[in-house]
């Protein structure tokens, strides 16, 4: 379903649009924004309960849907539409993706259920200080200790990671890389909620002080697992990205429409009018090219991975052009904290930036181009 | 009368095929069967060369004219809009007349609506058709006309009545090139080449019975045939490509394809040929360096969702949905990806970019790049009209106010032809 | 009568600082004393505290300011425009009244003009002013009101008359801000400052004799005003610093100038931090990409051009020749500027980017220059109205035909306000 | 004179502006171009005689005027306006500059004063096959040889190399970077006329096979007044850049103010005038920087070299973007032969490229950038 959506897809999604509408109004939005947490557990349980939302990936044989990438990236255009305020990024995909790809049948079983039932929250944590969005930035260390692990260091930009239950770490072990989960609570980590650009999505920095940990996979052999997750994330959260942008495109084109100026609407105005054909071009395009992407790892083809970091690129730069036009479009109005465009504004931006920006997934698209 | 299903319309198709196709053969003979067994345009209709087929069914045909390795009707250049006009509004004596030389290749056909003086504007035409006597009597001047030399017939959009407002005031009808009052002059362009003509007419005569529609219905044809135009353009690199194969009628396709397509040979570079850009990096000993590699995945990744975007267009066409705004903004993406490239092009060529001809890189094809790519946001309607279609038509913003529409045109300003 | 030359006016102006310049002394009391002398603003008129000296010579007497560490007259703020309408506009009652306490610095003033409904276009104002008994009865809203919750005085657009067309149906008042039917609300940014505030009207009062000019002359008036704030706003910088000598004058400046800039404090984020660029990419260890360096170049020599093409239009305007298009471009590429520096400064922060406050680099300055440079396209003017402002103005292009000039203003189409 | 020029400045430039409208009218310059030479030597005498074109900076001592190089600039953004065919820029400041950089007294004794009576045309070869505008790209040779110097190798990219009378040659000595002088007849040199991309600007390839040649200089100190020549080259080509630039955008406006489209002067629809200010600021900032480039080479300020190469990034953006624009603007027209954008278009090309393109000048920029 490179080009084109199911009829059931489509239900789904207008399903979803509609259950959204109602629960993520930006009303609150912006009461959830304002919480330490981000979310409210209860709101929360209600949405992806309705609806199956973390399970929709998850094998059946551990309580899940079994259903494709493509259908999970409907869910997140649509959440980013609605700019719904949940760790469902965090849970469902990072650390479900790597529980899905690392995890022995057991683990699977024993850790996916909860995530599918709605009961545990989740996260991936991989960057350390030094920013690097890649594996090898990795100086977190686990060391065997009386049968198990134990994790020394610290991981930060992890999003979510001051409320999830559960913790997906990537470390250094004596093996090598490889991935470990950590109780939210456990002792000796400490969990701090850092101040994020974007209140709608939080992010926090762990420190870990020989903090217990249990094996994600066989010791050392996390690289691929690990890799295969973020390339899932990167093609998801670009089509949360295009979801965010056509919504901000829609609301600039209503706003243009009513708002007069000089005795006539805005979008009489050509100028206007080129801007919004700009605009509609560009989202268009990088929605295309999600879409393709979610497409293209589900049915593996050869230019998957290319078509991901395409797709992210695409959509760091059309979402946050469209969020600058959008400002613009509003004038004055788009630059008070009242009116709701600076909520996608914000969330463009740390999009923009989130597990890599622009100009990192051209020059990834093109090693991974063929030809 | 058995039902129509994609299995049956193969199953019969292939059956006429593996019967009558045969290589050893002229093409005007072979396509004359085509179209009198109606598998040439299954879609057409069964009393003009068709077989009344939902033209959803026509791929299937086409497969198996492919896997079997026969050649179709003529489909290159103006003879489709002209077939697909004439079959829309055409009388049946213009159908009888002109519809089955025009699949078998036998008549050329080019298309007269440009003018100097409004090229993106076209219905403000200024060509005029007088009736005298017993026949339109045309006067004036078109200009981007491909083949024209070339042409026996031409599709012209020419003004009848100048009391009426501009859209009304105009008429269409089919000219015969072949005579004194029609000169023909090429237009060199600004890359060298002379792939267009303007046509002058001077006291030029069209029998009444080649009007097309009534008169003052001139704009409503005039759409259909750039409608038809406008999803031609995506065909363009598909049918460009002739058959390797041996055999007398491969010969005479090629020859066909060869001298149809031969006003085109530049237009690969006029969309920028991003297809070189890769392998150029690598001969200037570029590709690694990061700047390069920005400019070049900017280019690639545009152009790879703008074909992307054009694919959701088709396939919502092929499930009969109704289509999104994906399929308006394809040729503003192919100018913005043109002018792009050239830019990465500029870049890679260095001082080459100073040279052309022998003296440049890939004996000047870079350079003719260079050139050409301005010509992408301009012809068949420049990036600014692209945008007020997107903007009106897709988004549903105000129209722009013209002051052209609303008074007889013989009192709207415009240009002294030039 | 000595003949008035630079020499003379700065030998003039250096004699009467050296014999009267104290820095033990209050802000106001010395202030008093350069009104009365006319060294506070010789370029005004002597009978109102200046010296009616040439424009021109000016900068020599403030030359001798600066040499002797003189403090000059309170220039911050709006008053500066309040000061030059009135001088402009204003009746000699309104001069006594005003001018001296702007000069002093003790009124604070602020700018009612622009409205929810009309932001770009001022002159759609419709708070109404009706005349009712004996004065001028003020209702409806205005915003972006810098230092409204401090100002005693504000210069008030309103309009008068509903049958009149647009512009003719503005007049022009000084409100007093400290009375019952003024309401000041803090109006909070994207950005989290609320450096402006919304002002609301409820049956606000206005004396007769605080109409500036004639009634249905506002407009006018309005521009003045305006203009004078354009040519202001290059000035923003200079005039923020303040010195850092000791004594009691310069501690009361530092104070005044405290004040009145804390508005400002977001201002230099807006326009894009250029000057830690370089400073950033070494900081991250980005100094060596070669993408990075493109784009840092790309906005350093965009904003050192723009700089170079201000010195162009100032030039001229001091040697009194006509000024060239080169002044109506600061604004539109210093918001161009503010932006790419946005880009470089994303891209330098990387995953940074994602934090602010004490927890994103430079305690959230870096973040907050996101945040805040989609101000530097709007306010003062969208770059669409430079835009329009330049091609109808510099270029001389066709105006835009707009729908609310040639009415009465009561039936232009227009915000239900919001 | 930064920010501003002189009366008498301004007055020169009229004579000049006039000058060349008279003898460098379009239909001039198409007839020009189709010429193997590129120029015809009457016709540019005429022109450089009545205004002393080529003796502008060359000092008084050796038959000039002794100007600096801010007036020669003044030239050049007229000849870049008027689109002048002629040996201006190879002559008097690639050779002429590198002589009175390079040359001893009486070496600019003895070369100088036919450059500035107009007699003698000149260039410099400098660039070879690699295509580098560097010194160190240089791979021809000079061997001394019975008291002279004999030269092997090749040049190519030398602007109207294969008329130019004198050719003065970059050439690595025993000693190291040497400069030599040439007969442009001198036996063992053959030179062929490129196809130019740009018809107005004519380049040749130099073959040296033994060629006899007269040193420029000391031996092996040729490196530091190249570089100056060629940063006033590249000072003065920016200046040509803008005036071409200027122009194209003038004409561009002129025929938008005219061209009726739906019933209007195209001048009239909003992103006509848009993009009509768009241009303006970019040409306007590009001649700022033009201006300021030259006067700082006078004035020997600091920023000098950052300002010239800034100028040249900015000239060849505003000009390459201003010749796309304008070619749109004309529509159709624009496109075909007998409309002259294209001879701008063509020129804002080969411009854009001469002397090294906008990314290679924006690296050097920064390189001298001060903090």
């Amino acid at each position: 379903m490179k080009f084109s959506f199911s009829s059931e897809q489509e239900e789904f999604r207008s399903n979803l649009r509609r259950l959204l509408a109602d629960r993520s109004s930006t009303k609150e939005v912006r009461r959830l924004m304002e919480t330490d947490q981000g979310y409210e557990r209860d709101g929360w349980a209600a949405i992806n309960t309705a609806l199956g939302l973390t399970a929709i990936r998850i094998p059946e044989a551990y309580g899940g849907y079994g259903l494709s990438l493509g259908d999970q990236c409907i869910v997140f255009e649509e959440m980013g539409r609605a700019l719904l305020c949940a760790p469902y990024f965090a849970t469902a995909v990072l650390a479900a993706g790597a529980i899905m790809n690392a995890g022995t049948e057991a683990e699977q079983q024993a850790l996916l259920p909860g995530i599918a039932a709605g009961e545990t929250t989740a996260t991936l944590a991989w960057v350390e200080d030094n920013g690097r969005w890649e594996a090898d930035g990795t100086m977190l260390t686990a060391t065997a200790e009386g049968g198990g692990f134990v994790l020394n260091g610290h991981k930060t930009y992890v999003v979510d990671g001051h409320t999830a239950d559960l913790i997906v770490v990537l470390a250094r072990a004596q093996q090598g890389l490889s991935l470990f989960t950590v109780d939210g609570k456990a002792g000796g980590l400490t969990r701090r909620a850092l101040k994020s650009m974007d209140p709608t999505r939080k992010f926090a920095r762990l420190d870990f002080g020989g903090v217990k940990a249990q094996p994600l996979g066989a010791a050392g052999a996390a690289a691929a697992p690990f890799a295969r997750t973020i390339i899932e994330a990167v093609v998801c959260l670009a089509n949360e990205m295009v979801g965010g942008a056509d919504r901000l495109r829609e609301d600039a084109l209503a706003y243009a429409m009513m708002r007069m100026q000089f005795g006539k609407a805005i979008a009489s105005f050509q100028s206007m009018k080129h801007k919004q054909a700009d605009m509609l071009l560009e989202v268009e395009l990088a929605k295309s090219a999600a879409y393709y992407a979610a497409a293209a790892l589900d049915e593996g083809d050869d230019d998957a991975l290319a078509a991901a970091h395409l797709a992210k690129a695409l959509a760091s730069d059309a979402y946050t052009q469209t969020a600058i036009h959008a400002v613009q479009i509003h004038g004055g109005i788009g630059f008070t904290w009242d009116n709701d465009t600076h909520l996608w504004f914000k969330r463009a931006k740390s999009s923009e930036v989130l597990l890599g920006d622009a100009g990192y997934h051209r020059e990834l698209m093109l090693q991974n181009w063929a030809a | 009368m058995t039902e129509i299903n994609e299995d049956t319309v193969r199953a019969e198709a292939r059956a006429w095929l593996e019967a009558n196709w045969i290589a050893d053969c002229g093409l005007v003979e072979w396509r004359l069967k085509l179209a009198e067994s109606g598998w040439g345009v299954p879609h057409w209709p069964s009393r003009w060369y068709g077989r009344d087929l939902p033209v959803g069914l026509v791929p299937v045909v086409e497969e198996e004219f492919k896997r079997i390795g026969a050649i179709g009707v003529a489909k290159v250049g103006i003879r489709t809009l002209a077939a697909a006009t004439i079959l829309a509004h055409g009388t049946d004596l213009q159908k009888e007349k002109f519809l089955l030389r025009i699949l078998t290749g036998e008549d050329i056909w080019c298309q007269l609506f440009s003018e100097p003086g409004s090229g993106s504007d076209v219905a403000g035409a200024v060509t005029r058709a007088d009736f005298r006597g017993n026949q339109w009597v045309i006067n004036g001047q078109k200009v981007w006309t491909t083949s024209a030399h070339k042409a026996h017939w031409g599709l012209l959009l020419a003004r009848t009545d100048w009391d009426k407002p501009k859209h009304p005031g105009l008429s269409y009808f089919i000219l015969d090139m072949k005579q004194p009052g029609v000169t023909v002059q090429p237009l060199r362009q600004m890359n060298g080449y002379a792939s267009f003509n303007q046509v002058f007419f001077t006291d030029a005569k069209v029998e009444p019975e080649m009007l097309v529609s009534e008169v003052g219905n001139g704009w409503a044809v005039t759409t259909t045939t750039l409608m038809h135009e406008r999803r031609g353009a995506d065909a363009l690199r598909s049918w460009a490509v002739a058959s390797d194969k041996p055999g007398r009628i491969y010969d005479e396709e090629r020859d066909e394809i060869r001298t149809t397509m031969e006003p085109y040979k530049w237009y690969p570079q006029r969309v920028g040929r991003i297809d070189l850009l890769l392998e150029r990096a690598r001969a200037t000993g570029k590709s690694d360096d990061p700047v390069v590699r920005q400019e070049i995945a900017k280019v690639l990744s545009m152009s790879k969702a703008a074909e992307w975007t054009a694919r959701r267009a088709r396939t919502a066409q092929e499930q009969g949905r109704p289509q999104g705004p994906e399929g308006s903004l394809g040729k503003l993406a192919s100018s913005l990806v043109a002018r792009a490239a050239a830019r990465v092009h500029t870049s890679l060529l260095g001082p080459d970019a100073l040279l052309t001809g022998e003296d440049g890189p890939m004996n000047g094809l870079l350079a003719e790049i260079l050139v050409s790519v301005p010509a992408c946001s301009i012809a068949g309607g420049t990036d600014e009209i692209q945008r007020n279609i997107i903007s009106e038509r897709v988004l549903k913003m105000p129209r722009e106010r013209t002051g052209d529409t609303d008074r007889p045109f013989k009192d709207v300003p415009r240009n002294t032809v030039g």
